[in-house]
């Protein structure tokens, strides 16, 4: 076996309460396995998800994060997932704009009936992330270990 | 700081089976705040739940965390468990090492390793929850119908009729709204009168219904349970209580030159007029812009012939305010105005008409007593020719975007009573496509085309001009065999697209009820709550939610007086408390918040604060708990973070976050 | 006293280097501060003014102080290291040299602060005197003679030469330790710079300002003066004169969760901050009059009333050319004198 | 600048106004600071010229507060940052009798610095009377010339043009500045790879003091209590210790502000450190424009911003991938 250390990339996915962590749940009873690297904060909506909360988790030690909610025009409060939207749209584009890689960040629609669709992907989103490696652009060296 | 009691499931061998639980509760053990963690075979178990009630007891928890299945499948359970223990339910984090976890990793150690995590992050949430408290709030069992239309009638029908008192208002002088111009309806046939105002006597005798005709609503404060509304009763000019609806005033008033809204200007009415026969109530108006008392001061002839003194020149406007539980919308539609449609002639020729005033033109109290003429000069048209989707469907900014949905099937039926009563003429249609799925709607339009002769040609009309004859030159193409035609035609009519009432958006504005880009009022789901507006204590009745016939009108007007009953039915309301709160002493007052709350649970106070002390007078956010869904849209457009979300606030979700980095 | 050509320079930064940190004016983005020096470092000897002063050399804006983690249920602390590296500081202007002292002031009397001394301790002022001083330039009214600065070594930068001499032992050793890059030089040329300087210097529109009536004797009548009222009215409560300042010497202690462990850290803190000396019970200055009232009472009178009249100000005029509002220490002392708040 | 200060001692005479929100003259050629005025006599000391850049909007948030009207003076670019503070109740329109000042470009002095002229004793050529196009300056090492257009501040180069979107009156000529194209810088960096994007603002921020002159300044930024001061949210800091804390504080300040921003370039005026710093509002700005379409906050003082709103039809966050 090598002792050379396995690259095993944090990810954290904010998933909204009525459709997204619902699809994740499905993904679980139906068995559509994903790695363990996801780990998933339930937010109420999309529209919960403060940029910021993006930033800490990069600054924190993650190398991915990603954003499910319920697919626009499905929004359980009508238009949350619309404003989310928009407010990731531009924070994606400025993480891009100052050379943070792009891919480290994504947003996806998961609706409650759609397990296949989380699995599928988390799996894409974590392979992603193993292709872009640690990320040092949004590190904070005192949370390295 | 807490005292977290963490309990790790089995749930038999779902979670066990791959999760190593009892490394999760070593490891929990080591978290800050922890002092209690056990695992068990069935935590939802009423043996699981006891272990929860004795753990409490004994360690004097104050904060639980389920390592479990998801919380959608059991946070009540366990909530309602801790509320039993002395511990407030929202205390209760779950961590979901099931379908996140167990059920879809196969490695024990990785799956252990995530689910020590998944419990951290739900440990380091539960240190900074706050027990909350669900508010409650009083209902008024009394319920507001914005519209006199069909949908308004049933809808109040159906609430007056499970008991509770219902407030109909109307703007114009009586109720019946659009169905009450119609002449017949499809696929039946029925005289629209004749079942229209079986349902306006109704109505108007119902004990539980009091109708202001002639009146709008003026503001509308409060929420869902406990609206105030300003009604404006506008001054009739005549005393209800007198009038006897004899009919005298409207025949001797000299001034009949004022359009007739209800003939939809295609013939006139006096200045003192009822619109229809049959309008509820039977009292009339003054017009008083056409008039001459109120333009000269003479005249008065009305108030001469009156017997009973109903006439009251000097009565003035009336604001009633009222409280109410719920409010159903109901303010129906109008057709487009044609402006933009110039091609089709509308406003060059009389024998250019609207689908409505077709209707109109064929009832037999209409402006030619149910008699088919062309307006210009009263001869019988021979040629006819029907034009679809005149503003629907409209690629352009002309028109709208939808399908206007009635226009098929009542231009169907429109053809096939001219070719009844009418067989020498002959009729022609021309349309995008035939949409017809409804009950015997397809067999209807069936039997215009196969039984009547109706002759439908699938393509547009470009143009319609009037020629020096009299008569109208139709340029349209034929899709089908691909071909220009043209055609002389005697009359055109145009289906005209429907749009919701222009007075919605007022009314939207009062309520907090947010409307789409076309002004139809947004349910609170496209699919599941299609009668709610997302405004609690909204609900949506009619065309005003979207385009409709009358079946589904009436459908979605019953549908509606449930969701109103249901509500009316409870004497308080609980709120859910994990609603958004303002930080007093951080809010800039700036109504970001409010601009993106579809909910309308924002509003603003001036209030005195004591910054650290520094006592100033701020405009500051104030949460409506009970409309407030906890969303969370409002906390994130606050740059100060002063609007945050109890049960979600920043530092809990933070705390996850750094929980799962770490 | 040596002198050294200017393209000689870089040799003596990596002989410096060898075995000292070398910390001098590097350009980066267009801006010069000081900084480590590396082979790419971009130096900037011409630039009259650093942004930041060179504080940081013994003050660094941030610093950790030790770290906590945690092993099982048990706190462990380790504390952080004390310097004790020796380090070069090259380029440093008379006033900066000058605000060290006033730090000195602070950190050095007791209970010492360890950190600064060990830095103190290990560090060796070069100076270089100031060719072309600015019109937002009054170290002159503090007594420096920014023709001639007086630190471990002093220099002046004359026709394309370095002229080098050392003052103290710090200055002698580092001088023995590059003996073999510098040549000797006469005083003539530097005699000449410094005069040509010092005339320059007279012309300064600041250079006449005066402080007297400044010092801890009036104390109350200054800090009850109205004239706080109107000065501090365009004040954006921003802390560029704070940390642009080679005196200032606040600072915050904060604590940091890494997610495995907590540092403690301190960091500069700016008096015109709305939660600078924030505590449990609240804020003891609330409005902005009252913060900045603070600064210029503490340099221009509760500093000097407790450091036989030093004054906690050293006329680099970084303020003066930095503040956002045009507002600074020079205003403040004009306004009292238009006032007659000086009687 | 006479007749500006003869209105304004009319205003203060009639009771129109109790005091005037203007610029002092300084004791240096090029720094008047912004200053109130309550009599005639006050008004001597007042000076508008190409030196008075600052904004003064956000000074009304304080003068709102005050009894009675305020005469602030408002260059066309400072009338969209009021605009927006109305629009979020920051400011109070009838607290403020609002005099649009004429404008034709604002200075810089760091840019004369840039120009190795230093010693300034005096500057010629940028009163308001002027033509604005040369400046002469005397120095204690000799008198040096410069261009007018060359010593502007960047903002000025992008110029908003000269119409002022809200006034009671207007007293002076302005002068349509643009001479380059608004987004060019924005668009340049966008050009980059990532890994010279990545250091560019490395390069740039590293230089940070986290002095909050920038957010101090700003018209949009004009919370209470900043969250990066607030220990309620996690985020307090006040030096940068890690270079993460730097992007952080600048991302999240120009995402705070995105859609609220009116581009009046106070940040990168006043930051003493010469970022620029509106390379992030801009770049914002252009998104903006470009996926929800055209925007100008303060434009008006009711539009919704593009944050507080949305269409069915917006494009996905994808867009940031696919567009590469």
């Amino acid at each position: 076996m090598s002792i050379e250390k396995e690259f095993r990339p944090k990810i954290v996915a904010f998933c909204c309460n009525w459709c997204s962590y619902a699809g994740a749940d499905l993904a679980g009873s139906s068995r559509l396995a994903y790695p363990a690297d996801v780990k998933i904060i339930r937010v109420p909506c999309s529209c919960r998800v403060n940029p910021m909360f993006i930033l800490r988790a990069f600054q924190k030690g993650a190398d991915g994060v990603i954003m499910c909610g319920c697919h626009p025009g499905d929004c359980h409060y009508s238009t949350g997932n619309y404003y989310a939207r928009r407010r990731m749209t531009l924070l994606f584009s400025m993480l891009d704009y100052i050379g943070v890689e792009n891919g480290r960040t994504r947003v996806e629609w998961v609706s409650a009936a759609e397990g296949v669709k989380f699995s599928t992907t988390m799996n894409e989103f974590v392979e992603k992330i193993h292709s872009l490696g640690e990320n040092v652009r949004l590190e904070d060296l005192r949370c390295k270990n | 700081m807490q005292r977290i009691g963490v309990f790790v499931c089995h749930c038999g061998s779902n979670i066990a089976a791959t999760v190593d639980v009892k490394k999760v509760v070593e490891m929990a053990l080591l978290e800050p705040g922890v002092v209690h963690a056990e695992d068990y075979q069935y935590m939802c178990s009423e043996a699981g739940q006891a272990k929860i009630l004795e753990a409490v007891k004994e360690k004097g928890l104050t904060g639980i965390v389920v390592c479990s299945c998801s919380p959608r499948m059991h946070e009540a359970t366990f909530r309602k468990a801790a509320e039993r223990a002395g511990v407030n339910p929202y205390m209760v984090e779950i961590a979901n090492i099931r379908e996140h976890c167990s059920w879809i990793h196969k490695d024990m150690e990785e799956a252990t390793k995530k689910a020590v995590i998944l419990a951290r992050a739900a440990i380091a949430k539960v240190n900074l929850n706050a027990p909350l408290q669900p508010g409650e709030s009083r209902v008024t069992k009394r319920a507001l119908v914005i519209g006199g239309g069909i949908a308004g009638i049933q809808t109040a029908i159906d609430i007056a009729d499970a008991g509770y008192e219902v407030d109909i208002v109307e703007k114009t002088p009586s109720i019946g709204g659009r169905m009450s111009q119609l002449d017949k309806t499809f696929p039946t046939l029925d005289c629209s009168a004749c079942i229209l105002t079986p349902k306006m006597v109704e109505a108007s005798a119902h004990e539980k219904i009091n109708i202001y005709t002639y009146s709008e609503v003026e503001k509308v404060t409060g929420f869902v349970g406990d609206f105030t509304v300003d009604i404006r009763k506008k001054a009739r000019s005549v005393d209800m209580n007198k009038c006897t609806g004899c009919g005298v005033c409207q025949e001797k008033c000299p001034s009949k030159k004022a359009p007739s809204e209800f003939n939809r200007g295609l013939n006139t009415r006096s200045a003192i007029y009822t619109p229809f026969a049959q309008a509820i109530p039977n009292v009339p108006v003054i017009d008083r812009d056409a008039c001459i008392k109120f333009k000269t001061g003479k005249c008065g002839l009305c108030e001469k012939v009156c017997q009973a003194g109903a006439i009251d020149y000097a009565q003035q406007d009336e604001i009633i305010t009222e409280k109410y539980g719920a409010i159903v919308v109901a303010t129906g539609f109008d057709t487009i105005k044609l402006d933009k449609y110039d091609e089709y002639a509308y406003s060059q020729s009389k024998d250019v008409i609207t689908s409505l005033e077709l209707e109109r033109i064929m009832n037999a109290a209409g402006p030619t007593k149910g008699h088919l003429e062309r307006l210009s000069d009263g001869k019988a048209p021979k040629e006819m020719v029907f034009i679809q989707c005149v503003g629907s469907r409209c690629a352009d900014n002309r028109g709208k975007s939808y399908c206007s949905k009635i226009c098929c099937m009542y231009t169907a039926k429109h053809a096939m009573l001219i070719r009844d009563k009418y067989p020498d003429v002959n009729v022609t249609v021309f349309y995008i496509d035939v949409r017809t799925p409804g009950k015997n709607f397809d067999e209807f339009y069936r039997r215009a085309v196969e039984e009547y002769g109706v002759n439908y040609i699938k393509g547009q009309v470009g143009k319609v001009a009037p020629l020096p004859n009299g008569k109208l030159l139709v340029q349209g193409a034929d899709l089908i065999d691909n071909k220009q035609i043209l055609k002389e035609a005697d009359m055109v009519v145009l289906a005209t697209a429907i749009e919701p009432d222009p007075s919605v958006r007022k009314i939207a504005t009062m309520l907090t009820a947010s409307i789409d880009t076309n002004n139809f009022l947004t349910e609170a789901h496209p699919k599941l709550r299609p009668v709610e507006s997302p405004t609690a204590g909204v609900f949506l009745s009619g065309v005003c939610q979207g385009p409709k016939d009358i079946p589904e009108t009436v459908a979605q007007a019953g549908a509606a007086a449930v969701k109103a009953i249901g509500l009316l039915a409870k004497d308080k309301l609980m709120t859910n408390p994990c609603t958004a709160k303002a930080d007093e002493l951080m809010c800039n007052g700036c109504s970001t918040c409010a601009n993106v709350c579809p909910y309308g649970a924002i509003t603003y106070e001036v209030k005195q604060v004591n910054d650290h002390g520094i006592r100033e007078d701020r405009r500051i956010a104030v949460v409506n708990n009970a409309l407030c869904q906890g969303c969370g849209a409002c906390t994130v457009v606050c740059p100060s973070g002063a609007m945050d979300l109890q049960g979600f606030s920043n530092r809990q979700i933070l705390a996850e976050v750094d929980a799962i980095c770490r | 006293m040596f002198k050294i050509a200017k393209e000689n320079l870089s040799a003596l930064f990596s002989k410096i280097a060898e075995t000292n940190e070398l910390y001098l004016p590097v350009k980066v983005a267009n801006q010069t501060n000081f900084a480590y020096w590396t082979e790419e470092a971009e130096v900037d000897l011409d630039t009259l003014k650093t942004v930041k002063s060179a504080k940081d050399a013994f003050f660094p804006q941030s610093e950790n102080l030790y770290t906590c983690t945690k092993e099982d249920k048990k706190i462990k602390i380790t504390p952080e290291e004390l310097q004790s590296q020796n380090f070069v500081v090259f380029g440093m202007k008379a006033c900066d040299v000058k605000g060290v002292e006033v730090l000195d002031k602070v950190f050095l009397a007791e209970p010492v602060d360890t950190f600064y001394a060990a830095r103190r301790a290990h560090g060796t002022i070069v100076a270089l005197a100031c060719h072309e001083p600015e019109e937002t330039c009054f170290c002159k009214v503090f007594g420096t003679d920014c023709a001639d600065p007086v630190a471990d070594v002093a220099t002046w930068m004359i026709d394309g030469e370095l002229y080098w001499k050392a003052i103290t032992e710090k200055g002698e050793a580092l001088t023995k330790a590059v003996e073999g890059l510098l040549v000797d030089a006469d005083e003539t040329k530097v005699e000449e710079e410094k005069a040509a300087i010092r005339a320059i210097v007279e012309k300064l529109p600041y250079s006449n300002l005066s402080l007297e009536g400044w010092n801890g004797d009036v104390l109350m009548e200054k800090f009850e003066s109205p004239v706080w009222e109107e000065l501090y009215k365009p004040c954006l409560a921003c802390g560029t004169c704070t940390f642009v300042c080679p005196t200032c010497q606040c600072y915050d202690i904060k604590d940091y969760d890494t997610g495995h462990g907590v540092q403690r850290y301190r960091c500069w803190d700016s008096c015109m901050y709305s939660d600078f000396t924030m505590m449990a019970h609240g804020n003891n200055r609330n409005s902005q009059m009252q913060r900045f009232r603070q600064r210029f009472m503490h340099k221009l009178v509760y500093f000097p009333a407790n450091n036989d009249g030093m004054y906690s100000c050293v006329g680099c005029g970084r303020c003066v050319d930095k503040c956002p509002a045009s507002l600074n220490i020079v205003k403040v002392i004009k306004a009292f004198e238009n006032q007659g708040g000086n009687e | 600048m006479q007749e500006l200060v003869n209105r304004a001692k009319e205003l203060l005479a009639d009771g129109t106004v109790v005091r005037v929100l203007g610029w002092k003259a300084g004791d240096l050629p090029y720094n008047p600071e912004p200053a109130y005025f309550t009599s005639a006599e006050e008004l001597d000391n007042f000076v508008y010229n190409g030196f008075c850049g600052a904004n003064l909007s956000k000074y009304m948030i304080e003068a709102s507060k005050l009894e009675g009207k305020t005469m602030v003076c408002l260059k066309p670019c400072d009338t969209y940052s009021f605009n927006q503070l109305i629009k979020e109740h920051r400011v109070d329109r009838d607290k403020a009798y609002i005099v649009g000042v004429g404008c034709k470009g604002k200075l810089n002095v760091d840019k004369l610095k840039e120009m190795g002229i230093k010693g300034i004793q005096s500057i010629s050529g940028a009163e308001m009377s002027d033509a604005c196009d040369t400046l002469t300056i005397q120095t204690l090492y000799g008198e040096k010339t410069c261009a007018y257009a060359d010593a502007m501040l960047e903002r000025c180069h992008v110029c908003k043009g000269k119409e002022h979107m809200i006034y009671d009156e207007i007293i002076g000529e302005s002068k349509d500045t643009k001479d380059a194209e608004r987004f060019a810088e924005v668009e340049k960096i966008e050009a980059m790879s990532p890994e010279e994007k990545f250091a560019f603002f490395q390069k740039e921020l590293s230089k940070c003091i986290r002095c909050n002159a920038c957010r101090n300044v700003c018209p949009a930024c004009s919370c209470r209590k900043c969250v990066f001061d607030s220990t309620k949210f996690d985020t307090a800091q006040k030096a940068n210790v890690d270079s993460f804390e730097e992007k952080m504080f600048h991302i999240i300040r120009a995402f705070h502000v995105a859609g609220r921003c009116t581009d009046c370039g106070e940040c990168s005026r006043v930051c003493p450190q010469g970022i620029p710093l509106h390379l992030f509002n801009r770049k914002f700005i252009k998104d903006i424009n470009e996926f929800y379409g055209e925007f100008q906050a303060g434009a008006d003082s009711e539009a919704r911003g593009p944050l507080t709103n949305f269409t069915f039809e917006d494009c996905e966050p994808s867009i940031v991938t696919e567009r590469r």
